[in-house]
């Protein structure tokens, strides 16, 4: 569970969350809103990488804000960036081995959880290939499996779905869906795409310039008036 | 691939251990020194390579580094009775710390400022080095005093310039060896993350706090060594031979050696110390090999960003490949 | 303006192999032409290289007049304009300066009106007009990347990954933007990431993958059978 | 007493200028480059001897006055545009190495063609001077410390308010996407590093003049005024002109304070050192590569 | 005509054609200084020498290196002199550091170095080591001698470089030479690469002194005296100088300011003095002299040490010229005099060496130079020793 309480975060006069308090119980819950909403911002208010101006927030009752991003990580909370972050020069196996090495996981068990993770994300066949030498989707899928070594318990995905076509995004449906009951762990998921966020997501919340303005389950969001004026536009009511 | 690479090293190391052997009876007294002299700093160019292969980071300072060393071991040397050995690998431990404290600043940065810190530590140490002087025996901290150097002890192995020789160079592959070993393993995945970013490292669950400073500390080791291993060759220090330029130099020389393979260090020292003796023996002027280093600078970064390492091992590749294939 | 922009037997290679083999298409005035196609199919490459900002062989012309090989600048003269892959944005300057340096080839006051007519399309961007355009999200600096294309008054324009990372309702709001840019008889090639948006506003769609053309049709075809495209996708 | 202070108030000022026109002459061309020129120094260090040998021949001193500034704008044009395009689309840190190579030739080349015998410039406004606060200031000096000014103010001036400047910063920025704008790269990289190229000289010429005419002492002087760069991030000008005179006043002080002043020409590093220390306070982490 | 005042060895006119006889120099030529004079004047003499019937048919081969001022250089280039050359003695020897660093191989090997351009404590500490210059304390006390006597001065600062056994070694017997005089020293020692030479201008002037002693390599000298200039700094100090910034070349570099008002102890005779030597220093380095050459004292004191040392071969069998014959007939010189020097020179067998102490004080004038008072020898308890050795060898009373 992610309580996130009074959370605000500023950048020089810019409030990019202000006063959040929300409470995510759902196994996969989306978030969404207008661009410059403060989503990102929240990941990484979650993560550690912003400095908080005030508030709190605490995943399974545990208290992240004081905690340094590394320390978060190895505790079990995973994300994934907005821009893929892949070392050329590392194959696929050494990005999941980092996580562990952090982890100080078995040495016996390593070689099963990289083979584990890698296989459920679909890219076990590129297990010693660069990171240079992967393509786009490839890249994605391994920082999807470099979440889910290494027994996470909340993991924080920035849209994934950016730039991806359409039979990929299908297949990256696939793996999300199947994170949860084949991994255990949490899931905030940000993305733009709404098709995805109505699949995957049982509830979501929205954001507008760093506050919510809606939050319960999807499909309800998703008619939501006020957001579809601030954020879905004709073309979320088109799809419908 | 993997397996060409390996044997290569393989056939590189008994090429080493024949030098040890062998350098040292072929070579003149002048060379015996030059070539010490080379692999002395071919070490430090090592630990550049560390910070600037492994995580992208640039070091303007190793030669002072090597200064600390240097002034530790003669401090030890003339202060206490330690075996040279022990002095030494107290050097580089002091080293070590001192390269990872100088690190902190240092930590939050990365790219040029990151370059620029270290020029300015590069700077401060030469005049520190050069108001204080070097240990010579004297009373004191410093230990400085005005008068001839007192007593040096070398290793008992290592009496003469020949058997010095043998044993630095035994010396600089143990430590070449330590950190290769760093970038197969665990430090080296981490470093190879932070480099490409912190916060993608950090949220892999990575100290990076701590691998930095690691990877300054090792770099620092290094050089520490390299420096006490340079006040045994030379018996003496003084600061003219640590100036911020030279730093400088050592560093351009180690990315035109190569940053991605022991030997471009090596090949660092070589051209850093080698190339200037055998010009200055053809009666070269020294400015001309200056004029040679920045070519191959330039040379080096435009066209073979793994330097001249990088073109005699993918040559060696391809000629044991050839090789192979005729073979079949 | 009829012209059309022309790009012939276009290639692209790279360390290993050709990422773009041969590609001719044509972009019309005043239509809006879909470029489809897997990922990894060089749909970016091929932008770079109609841009000059990329190596490559074959050509580009509009009407009859050839601008591959005058160079970037020379291409943008011509006035090609490209929006790249990626939120690409001056990242330390200033919004303003941004769009400011958009418009080199414009005098100082068809500067302050183009960069006038781009905060009306993108109004978000006004309040961020003194921000370091680095530190927006990633929607932002995709307005932005987009604004810094239209400022320089284009004649063709090429746009990658259009939507990407954009809200619904920006999108909305940019595909409006696109067929008046139509209307003023602009032409446009659009990557698009959702097939469908890309299908309902072009005039005439491509489908690339693995560095070949593989469709070439009107929209209408590809949206009845959608069978045409996947087969394309897998060669 | 208050004479004495202010005695090495001015003194430490006129040195200070020339830090800050070092700094001065490399933040510009970081600014409208994106280069960090190492080589800065040495392109200031050929200029003045070319100047020395000009008027060795017995030429006028304004002719070689053009010939220095005309040095330092080939030199730096040179290297703008014979090796510089090479290496846009690297790291700004290894194009700042490769400018090292540039300043080991250009060392090399100049210790090659001139022996190390004393050499003297002078300006005939050396001979010109004013008392301030007691110490005598040469109007070159008083010239160093007005242009250093001067400099700031222009080049503020030109990079905010004209398009040239507006595209210079565009390219120093993100070179690739400039030039999809649309901006004449090699048309505005050129001007960029004329201009700097005429500092360096202009520099080059006043170090020749103030501090000593000696090719490697001109060539390194540009650690200490990286450290003015420094004060100023390498971004702005008002404060690199501040640090320099800062530094320089600061170590003309320690003179003063007998146990430091053996150390006091660390200053330029240590204050740099606690600029960067102060400048990440409360910093969090770098992210992507580049940034 | 030159020729007919110009004297080599045997003065045969033959060229010596027997088997060369290696003979090592080393000198430092790279920033902060060129100390090549004495090596430049030795390789001419012994250039001469060789077109006059060398010695005894026997040519020297004369080997330089440069270690530019590099401690490592150094050392390689003395080993390779001494172990891989062979040579049988060093001579003309100018650099900083190389005698530091090679003191104790030139002792351990038995070989003698006749140096003439040392500037460090080891050059006159060793036992074999000889130098035909005084080097900064004796020059630099003499000069202050002067300046106590003639020019009142009370407070002098003494500005050398922070070399090790160079600056500050020389600056305290400086200093020790004021208290015992009853006056006050103060030593300001700078890093030899520190690029502003104001700051050291400023640090003489707070600590109030009125003499101003430049304990430098000409180059920084003249660095140091345009800052005093600039600033209108003449008056404020009285200046004086050890011999390095006595240059030929220096009128052009210092101007009319300096004229007058800056004194130099030479330890040589004048460049245009007529004794006989001088004036063959000046014929042999201008016929078998390079262009380029250096001429300046350490090129006076590198042809004197060439001499004395040809003229102790002379005395060898050719045929039994090696090393430890060399060793001893340098050893042997005792008592030998010129023009050049103002006391007679020896080496002996000692620990320490210092044949020339007494100088002699020029002012700069007009660009050029005029002696103000000739040959006076100084008082400091360094040479204690020195004095004791002279008494051994019956050369003062
Ligand atoms: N480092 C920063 N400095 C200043 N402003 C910032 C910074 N980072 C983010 N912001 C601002 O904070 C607001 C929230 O940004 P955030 O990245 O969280 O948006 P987002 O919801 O993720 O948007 P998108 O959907 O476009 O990615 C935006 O207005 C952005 O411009
Ligand atoms: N810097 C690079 N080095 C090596 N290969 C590259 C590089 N950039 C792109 N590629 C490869 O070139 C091919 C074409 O890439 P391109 O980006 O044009 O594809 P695309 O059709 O635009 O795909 P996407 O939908 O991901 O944008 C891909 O296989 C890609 O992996
Ligand atoms: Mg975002
Ligand atoms: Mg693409």
């Amino acid at each position: 569970m992610i309580d996130v309480k009074n959370l605000t975060v500023r950048f020089g006069g810019v409030v990019a969350l202000n006063q959040l308090t929300l409470k995510i119980t759902d196994d996969v819950v989306g978030l969404i809103g207008p661009n410059g909403a403060g989503k990102t911002t929240l990941t990484n208010a979650l993560s550690g990488f912003v400095t908080v101006a005030s508030g709190s927030a605490s995943v399974n009752g545990l208290n992240l804000i004081d905690m340094a991003p590394h320390q978060r990580s190895r505790w079990g909370l995973a994300r994934s960036f907005q821009k893929v972050q892949i070392v050329s020069d590392l194959t696929v196996e050494d990005h999941l081995a980092t996580v562990l090495d952090a982890k100080g996981a078995n040495r016996s068990l390593r070689d099963k959880a990289i083979v584990r993770a890698l296989d459920y994300a679909g890219i076990l066949s590129v297990r010693r290939v660069r990171g240079v030498d992967l393509n786009p989707f490839q890249r994605r899928l391994t920082e999807i499996a470099k979440c889910l070594v290494g027994a996470p318990r909340v993991i924080l995905l920035d849209e994934p779905g950016g730039g991806l076509s359409e039979t990929e995004m299908k297949e990256l449906r696939k793996v999300i869906l199947g994170i949860h009951p084949e991994f255990g762990a949490q899931i905030l998921l940000v993305d733009h795409d709404v098709e995805l966020i109505r699949d995957v997501c049982t509830s979501t919340a929205v954001l507008d310039f760093g506050k919510l303005i809606a939050y319960g389950p999807t499909a309800e969001v998703l008619e939501d008036e006020v957001v579809k004026a601030a954020y879905l536009g004709r073309m979320g009511a088109a799809n419908d | 691939m993997i397996q060409t690479l390996s044997r290569n090293n393989l056939i590189i190391l008994v090429v080493i251990v024949a030098a040890i052997w062998l350098l040292p009876l072929v070579l003149n007294s002048l060379w015996i020194k030059v070539v010490t002299s080379a692999v002395i700093f071919g070490l430090a160019a090592a630990g550049i390579s560390v910070l600037f292969a492994q995580l992208g980071l640039i070091n303007l300072s190793q030669i002072a580094l090597v200064g600390i060393g240097g002034w530790v071991l003669l401090r030890l040397n003339y202060a206490t009775g330690l075996p040279f050995t022990i002095s030494l690998v107290a050097g580089g431990i002091i080293t070590a710390i001192i390269s990872s404290i100088l690190a902190l600043p240092a930590l939050r940065m990365r790219g040029l400022y990151l370059a620029l810190v270290t020029l300015m530590t590069a700077g401060a140490f030469q005049i520190i080095f050069n108001a204080f002087q070097f240990p010579n025996g004297g009373e004191g901290f410093w230990g400085v005093a005005q008068q001839s150097a007192g007593a040096f002890r070398r290793p008992l192995i290592a009496q003469s310039d020949v058997s010095y020789l043998r044993y630095v160079l035994t010396v600089a592959a143990l430590c070449i060896a330590v950190a290769g070993v760093h970038r197969l393993t665990t430090p080296g995945r981490a470093w190879a993350m932070i480099r490409q970013s912190e916060a993608n490292a950090m949220a892999a669950g990575i100290d990076v706090t701590f691998f930095k400073m690691w990877a300054f500390a090792l770099s620092g080791f290094m050089a520490g060594i390299a420096g006490g291993l340079l006040a045994g060759a030379l018996q003496q220090l003084d600061a003219r031979t640590f100036v911020a330029s030279d730093s400088i130099l050592l560093f351009a020389l180690a990315i035109v050696g190569g940053v991605y393979h022991w030997l471009g260090a090596l090949i660092a020292g070589l051209l850093f110390k080698l190339l200037p003796a055998l010009f200055n023996d053809f009666g070269v002027s020294a400015d001309l090999t200056l004029v040679i280093f920045g070519a191959a600078l330039l040379h080096a970064i435009m066209t073979a960003p793994r330097g001249i390492a990088g073109q005699i091992l993918s040559g060696f590749a391809g000629l044991v490949k050839h090789r192979e294939t005729s073979h079949d | 303006m009829t012209e059309t922009l022309k790009i012939r037997g276009m290639s692209i290679q790279s360390a290993t192999r050709r990422v773009v083999d041969g590609i001719s298409i044509d972009v019309p005035a005043g239509q809006i032409v879909a470029l489809l196609g897997p990922n990894g199919a060089g749909k970016s490459e091929l932008i770079l290289g109609i841009a000059g900002a990329m190596a490559a062989t074959g050509t580009v012309s509009i009407g009859s007049q050839t601008v591959s090989g005058n160079g970037i600048q020379g291409i943008r003269e011509a006035g090609i304009a490209a929006v790249p892959e990626g939120h690409q944005v001056l990242s330390g300057m200033s919004v303003r300066d941004n769009l400011r340096a958009s418009g080199p080839m414009l005098s100082d006051d068809d500067l302050a009106v183009e960069v006038a007519n781009a905060l009306e399309i993108f109004p978000e961007l006004r309040k961020l007009i003194d921000q370091i355009a680095g530190s927006m999200s990633g929607g932002q600096q995709q307005m932005l990347s987009i604004a810094q294309a239209l400022i320089s008054r284009p004649k063709f324009l090429l746009i990658d990954e259009m939507s990407l990372g954009l809200a619904p309702v920006i999108i909305d709001r940019l595909v409006g933007v696109i067929q008046g840019l139509r209307s003023r008889g602009i032409g446009i090639l659009l990557i698009e990431q959702f097939t469908q948006l890309a299908l309902d506003v072009s005039d005439h769609a491509y489908v690339m993958a693995r560095g070949k053309l593989q469709f070439s049709g009107s929209p209408g075809e590809l949206k009845h059978d959608p069978g045409i495209l996947e087969k394309a996708y897998l060669g | 007493m208050l004479n004495v202070y202010g005695l090495f108030l001015v003194s430490g000022l006129a040195v200070g200028s020339l830090y800050a026109l070092g700094g001065i002459g490399l933040v510009i061309l970081r600014r409208s480059t994106g280069v960090l020129n190492f080589a800065y120094g040495a392109i200031a260090a050929a200029s003045a001897m070319i100047c020395w040998q000009v008027v060795q021949w017995g030429m006028p001193g304004p002719i070689a006055w053009i010939v220095t500034i005309l040095t330092g704008i080939s030199l730096s044009v040179l290297y703008g545009r014979m090796i510089a395009p090479s290496l846009a689309w690297r790291a700004p840190t290894v194009k700042a190495v490769a400018t090292l190579g540039y300043t080991l030739i250009l060392l090399g080349l100049i210790g090659f063609v001139w022996d190390d015998s004393p050499r003297k410039l002078e300006l005939p406004t050396d001979k010109i001077g004013v008392w301030i606060l007691g110490v005598r200031v040469t109007v070159t000096r008083l010239i160093a410390f007005a242009s250093s000014i001067v400099i700031v103010i222009g080049v503020i001036l030109f990079f905010n308010r004209t398009r040239i400047g507006l595209n210079m910063r565009a390219l120093a920025d993100n070179r690739d996407h400039a030039a999809l704008l649309g901006i004449p790269v090699i048309r505005v990289e050129t001007m960029a590093w004329t201009l700097s190229g005429a500092l360096a000289g202009y520099t080059g010429l006043l170090f020749g003049d103030l501090v000593r005419l000696d090719p490697t002492v001109i060539t390194f002087m540009v650690i200490p005024a990286t450290a003015a760069a420094i004060c100023g991030r390498l971004e702005s000008l008002p404060l690199t002109l501040v640090g320099g005179l800062a530094i320089g006043v600061i170590e003309a002080m320690l003179a003063l304070y007998k146990p430091l002043a053996p150390l006091r020409s660390m200053t330029p590093f240590i204050v740099a050192g606690c600029v960067i220390l102060w400048m990440q306070r409360g910093q969090h982490l770098t992210f992507v590569q580049g940034d | 005509d030159s020729h007919s005042e110009m004297s080599c060895g045997m003065n045969t006119g033959k060229a010596a054609t027997g088997e060369p006889i290696k003979v090592g120099g080393i000198n430092g030529n790279a920033p902060p200084g060129d100390f090549s004079g004495g090596t430049d004047a030795a390789a001419a003499y012994f250039a001469c020498v060789n077109a006059n019937g060398g010695i005894n048919g026997r040519p020297i081969e004369y080997i330089v290196e440069n270690d530019q001022w590099n401690p490592e250089l150094a050392g390689q280039v003395g080993t390779k002199l001494v172990k891989d050359e062979g040579v049988v003695a060093l001579v003309g020897n100018g650099s900083v550091v190389s005698m530091a660093v090679n003191a104790k191989l030139y002792a351990d090997e038995g070989v003698m170095a006749m140096a003439s351009a040392c500037a460090i404590s080891e050059c006159y500490e060793s036992s074999n080591i000889v130098s035909t210059n005084q080097g900064p304390l004796p020059s630099g006390i003499g000069a202050l001698k002067f300046a106590i006597e003639e020019l009142g001065t009370e407070h002098a600062a003494c500005i050398g470089f922070n070399i090790p056994n160079n600056g500050g070694w020389a600056c305290d017997w400086m200093n020790r030479y004021m208290e015992s005089k009853g006056k006050k020293g103060t030593s300001i020692l700078m890093d030899p690469t520190a690029v502003d030479l104001n700051s050291v201008y400023l640090q003489a002037l707070a600590e109030r002194v009125d003499t101003i002693l430049l304990m430098l390599p000409a180059g920084p000298a003249i660095g140091l005296l345009k800052v005093a200039e600039e600033q209108g700094g003449r008056d404020l100090f009285k200046w004086v100088s050890p011999t390095p910034i006595y240059e030929p070349g220096v009128g052009e570099v210092l101007g009319d300011y300096w004229s007058g008002h800056l004194y130099v102890n030479i330890e040589l005779a004048q460049y245009d003095s007529d004794g006989a030597d001088n004036r063959n220093w000046a014929a042999v380095t201008a016929k078998y002299g390079k262009e380029g050459d250096r001429l300046d004292t350490f090129s006076q004191s590198g042809f004197i040490s060439a001499k004395f040392f040809t003229d102790a071969l002379l005395t060898l069998d050719p045929d039994k010229i090696d090393r430890a014959t060399v060793t001893e007939a340098i050893k042997g010189i005792v008592g030998v005099e010129s023009d050049l020097l103002c006391g007679p020179y020896y080496v002996g067998d000692a620990d320490r060496h210092m044949p020339n102490h007494a100088g002699r004080m020029v002012v700069y004038k007009d660009g050029g130079f005029e002696t103000v008072r000739d040959c006076y020898d100084i008082d400091t308890a360094y040479l204690d020793p020195i004095r004791e050795q002279e008494k051994a060898l019956g050369l003062s009373q």
